[in-house]
């Protein structure tokens, strides 16, 4: 039963992968699970140098889901090539590295540290994050400035390159269509929806950056709706996740045209649940009698 | 080697109305001071995240849990009855030092919980506790802990046994207790720095076990950071056990 | 002890309020609660001729919250002055008109038809739904629809008038900004996330509409940061709803400086539950010694 | 007049692997045909809607809910105990005109559910019952069914009584009715369909209990909407009781 997926020039054995930020840069999992057993994972959203995050708290639980304001604490691109990369360097399994950067210039310069290493098959852009450069606005917001982005990066690697969407904007076709222009090899979303909770008791924010990202089942309904829009706005692929965390979920990004998905907040309920969808997605498709492109975007 | 098992519970004992005790099967041996993640499994996400307990007893591939009611999750997992499948993950984080000739364990409420496995592995001439309850009928595992050491009790409405908290206890025995000693505690933040505070003019070992809200308990969502001497920590990898001086610093002061 | 609230010149005795298409005309809840027990509701999206609203099946639930594209379904305004107002006419507690409209005219017009109406006190305007004149966007991204809006049935009564903003929108402060210029007496948000849901089994759309709106407990932390960001961004008093099922969130709804709340979804958990929260919350403050305005916007 | 009862389950009753009874004390007395929304009282809102559950039985105060656990709600509901809480709020719907002569119920699967208290509730000359199941071992409350009334069983593999739906049943026996019988049913579309088509040429009466999903039952978020003749009627509300004929209208065909 073949459940392989083209991205770019990135063949993934299956459409199961794992999103940045849940997976810490792989080997965290590999105690619990097989790592070749998924498509790919992302790492941790890495930047030119080190950076600390926000202060604490930086998680909260809610209503079928959970708050961050990690604040992209990483260990930078120079720890991350000498020390952890040879770590998992030996696993089968496609190694997405998430990019963190603050201007376009940025993007470039930490495309360039990156793309000698082999071992990387694909980048994430995230373009959620806030643009220092105007005023903190996420660069997600502005389709210029996406286009400008993926495209600078295009040309700088040859590597695929996958330009991840905030959910945080009134049109994601904008920004989606600006990442296909700039030559995107795919487009994944949905990012965190912008969220914050009170402890009423202590009568303060719950994080203390205030403002955190929204994960978990809470979200599908509004990353299907999402992934849906975008797959019908682009021809390029779309990486479909939030909520992720059963195999239904799976099949429904996959039914409104995602062609891979990725599993986050869900890693963190049950440390082997992405080998567990890998694999029960391929006896589904076997009952079915049906091949991955027999489901994807029948919905569309 | 880790585990990460979907297990029925095979006992649960009930001790008053918001503690209870829940065995597992689980073949990994732990170490001192280490907890593992844990949640009911059902079809529902609620509540999302999984619970860090720690490991209260282990022996003959059975894992056992000190489970005080606080919340939503905790509250949960009272209302299971054996037989209830749970997912239970680990073990996690460091363990603590219980190669001292000496072992004094400070617990201050569910902070016992770690304390008793601790003794129990340690290897020493002597082992003591000062283990502090709110009032005389809050008083747990009263026999466990005095089968293996030295148990000094200690409430804070004074309804039974010493008035006072653990601190007040210690402050008032601080000289019988050598510098070969070594401190493990495990309890509010305020207990763990008030020893810091009592052992300002002493060379005495101190470490502590911290409690804070988990994502992941696997070093994976960094939720759990804190600063220790300038850089980032992560209670649930570099901890949850801590040099108790580094981490309050109230012995420089 | 006091717990009113006076919204443009609307007093409410308390700042607990339910939410539009969750609390039918009012009357359907009567047997179950007192309805002066709450400050006011929200009736049903009236148009100005009755609507059908969407095919079937109309809801689906979800993680923590349900989603519901119900369609505007409603009896007009004819039928709802001639025949359910008189029924609902005889309580103290404050009615509020939601009104549904496809363009200014028509919400001009819709407002002079329920003007002489002396039993309604406010109107809450719909900006969410789509505005036909321009291609079915929401009336509520577009600024100056918003403010021309606004003004125009400002100009149109004496009754108070709140405009009810839609969260799918990359910054809500603009169209709260635009209401507050067109001379709206107060804003509420949020209505509902767009969101779809897939039935596996069937290879279909949960709904017959396909895109539904999401309500409950899951929206609550996307609620309560657009309520705080749109706070501290007008002058005019805020109205907080999303995902309100507890005396805690109403708490942190207020903490984050909403002047009054809405309960939308929860109505259908427990049809007493808004009489209970403002049992509750006069409790609370008794507790605590504290009045409304004490904890409002503490947190701004 | 209504009621929103939080309230325990006071009896439960396991009929088979998907199918039990529970009881709570309810002194309003409901209609025949009507319905309650029930679900599971916890600090968590999953799953988020309540469950529309029919009036099995009710006598001396006490409501007797018949259900068959499908997803995921009633299969929260099956877990409970004697002792724990639910939210019971009804009575919703309208109900089975049980004044005819002759009643001839027919139910399908779950939807037996309603009949048992329509029939017991009817003041009729002749009381009759076709109950459809998959097969022998699906064969629930014979006892109870056979004491208010002639009760004809189906299974649809044939392993025990008549072999096929009740539709076929109905087929085979059609010329035993005559036209005072008024027909009660409830289950799949399919069946109630099907009694309409074997009614073609008949002036029988035939009222159905419709089932969907629904948000409030209270006619409060008009999501159960279905248009019947051209207008607007809401399950919860202006049904889940209609008449078939009008609903179906494949007499007339
Ligand atoms: C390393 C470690 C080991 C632990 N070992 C044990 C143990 O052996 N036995 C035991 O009963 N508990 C132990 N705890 C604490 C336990 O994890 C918390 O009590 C539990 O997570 C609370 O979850 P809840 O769902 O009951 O509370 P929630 O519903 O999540 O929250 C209820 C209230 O408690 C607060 N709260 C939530 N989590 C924590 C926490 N971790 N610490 C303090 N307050 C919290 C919340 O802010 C909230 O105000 C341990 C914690 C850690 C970090
Ligand atoms: C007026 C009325 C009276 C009813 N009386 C009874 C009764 O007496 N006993 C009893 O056991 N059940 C009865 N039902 C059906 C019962 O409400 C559903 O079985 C229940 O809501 C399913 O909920 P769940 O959480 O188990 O399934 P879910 O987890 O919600 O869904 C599981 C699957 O079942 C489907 N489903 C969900 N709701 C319904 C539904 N209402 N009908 C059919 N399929 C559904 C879903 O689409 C899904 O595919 C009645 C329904 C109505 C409308
Ligand atoms: C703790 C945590 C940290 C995250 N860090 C990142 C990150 O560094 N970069 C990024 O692009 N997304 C990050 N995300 C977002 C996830 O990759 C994913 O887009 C989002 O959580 C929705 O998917 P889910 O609901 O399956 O978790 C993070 C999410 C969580 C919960
Ligand atoms: C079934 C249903 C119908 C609704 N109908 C309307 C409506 O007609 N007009 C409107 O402005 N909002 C409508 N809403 C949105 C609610 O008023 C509210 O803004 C939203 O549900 C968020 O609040 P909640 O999470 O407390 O439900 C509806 C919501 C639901 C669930
Ligand atoms: S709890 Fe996730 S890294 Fe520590
Ligand atoms: S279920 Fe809400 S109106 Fe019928």
């Amino acid at each position: 039963m073949n459940t392989s997926v083209k991205i770019g020039n990135t063949e993934f054995t299956n459409p199961i992968l794992t999103a940045s930020g849940t997976f810490g840069y792989g080997k965290e999992f590999a105690p619990f699970m097989n790592l070749d057993a998924i498509g790919g994972f992302c790492t941790k959203g890495i930047s030119i140098n080190p950076r600390k995050g926000n202060p604490e708290p930086r998680i909260c639980e809610t209503s079928s889901g959970m708050l961050n304001s990690i604040g992209l604490e990483n260990c930078g691109s120079a720890h991350f090539l000498e020390t952890i990369l040879p770590e998992i360097a030996g696993y089968k399994t496609r190694i997405i590295v998430n990019m963190y950067a603050q201007s376009v210039e940025e993007f470039k310069t930490l495309t360039e540290i990156l793309d000698a290493e082999k071992r990387i098959d694909c980048y994430e852009l995230n373009l959620s994050c806030p643009n220092v450069k105007s005023g903190g606005i996420s660069f997600g917001t502005d389709p210029k400035i996406v286009e400008e982005v993926t495209s600078t990066v295009r040309k700088t690697t040859d590597k695929t390159v996958i330009v991840k969407l905030s959910p945080n904007v009134t049109d994601i076709t904008i920004p989606a269509k600006a990442a296909e222009n700039g030559g995107a090899d795919a487009v994944s979303l949905i990012n965190t929806l912008a969220g914050l909770e009170v402890d009423v008791k202590k009568k303060q924010f719950a994080l203390g950056n205030i403002i955190g990202g929204l994960s978990g089942a809470a979200i599908k309904p509004v990353a299907l709706k999402l992934v849906w829009q975008t797959a019908k706005a682009v021809k390029i692929p779309v990486i479909g996740m939030g909520g992720i965390s059963k195999l239904d979920d799976v099949l429904s990004f996959l039914m409104v045209g995602a062609a891979a998905i990725q599993i986050g907040a869900a890693n963190f309920i049950n440390p082997s649940i992405s080998e567990e969808l890998a694999v029960e997605l391929k006896s589904y498709l076997q009952s079915e009698n049906k091949t991955l492109q027999d489901i994807t975007g029948i919905l569309l | 080697m880790s585990f990460n098992l979907v297990t029925p519970i095979i006992e649960k004992k009930v001790l008053n109305k918001d503690m209870f005790i829940i065995t597992v099967n689980c073949t990994e041996k732990p170490l001192a001071g280490q907890f593992v993640m844990i949640r009911s499994v059902s079809k529902f996400f609620e509540p999302y995240l999984s619970r860090p307990i720690s490991v209260y007893d282990w022996k003959d591939g059975r894992l056992y849990m000190l489970i005080k009611i606080v919340g939503k999750g905790t509250e949960l997992i009272s209302n299971l009855s054996i037989g209830n499948i749970i997912r239970v993950t680990g073990f996690f984080g460091t363990n603590y030092p219980i190669n001292g000739k000496k072992l004094l364990l400070i617990g201050g409420g569910i902070g016992i919980a770690p304390l008793y496995y601790a003794a129990k592995e340690a290897k020493t001439e002597k082992t003591e506790f000062i283990l502090g309850f709110r009032s005389k009928d809050d008083v747990i595992l009263k026999e466990e802990f005095s089968a293996i050491g030295t148990l000094n009790i200690t409430t804070d409405d004074g309804t039974a046994y010493f008035k006072g908290n653990p601190v007040n206890y210690l402050n008032e025995n601080l000289k019988e207790i050598d510098n070969e000693t070594v401190i493990l505690s495990c309890g509010p933040k305020i207990m763990m720095r008030g020893i810091e505070k009592a052992l300002k003019e002493r060379e005495i070992k101190h470490y502590c076990s911290l409690d804070t809200a988990m994502g992941c308990g696997m070093g994976a969502c960094l939720g759990c950071r804190i600063e220790v001497d300038g850089n980032s920590k992560l209670i649930c990898k570099d901890g949850p056990v801590f040099d108790a001086e580094t981490l309050f610093n109230e012995r420089r002061k």
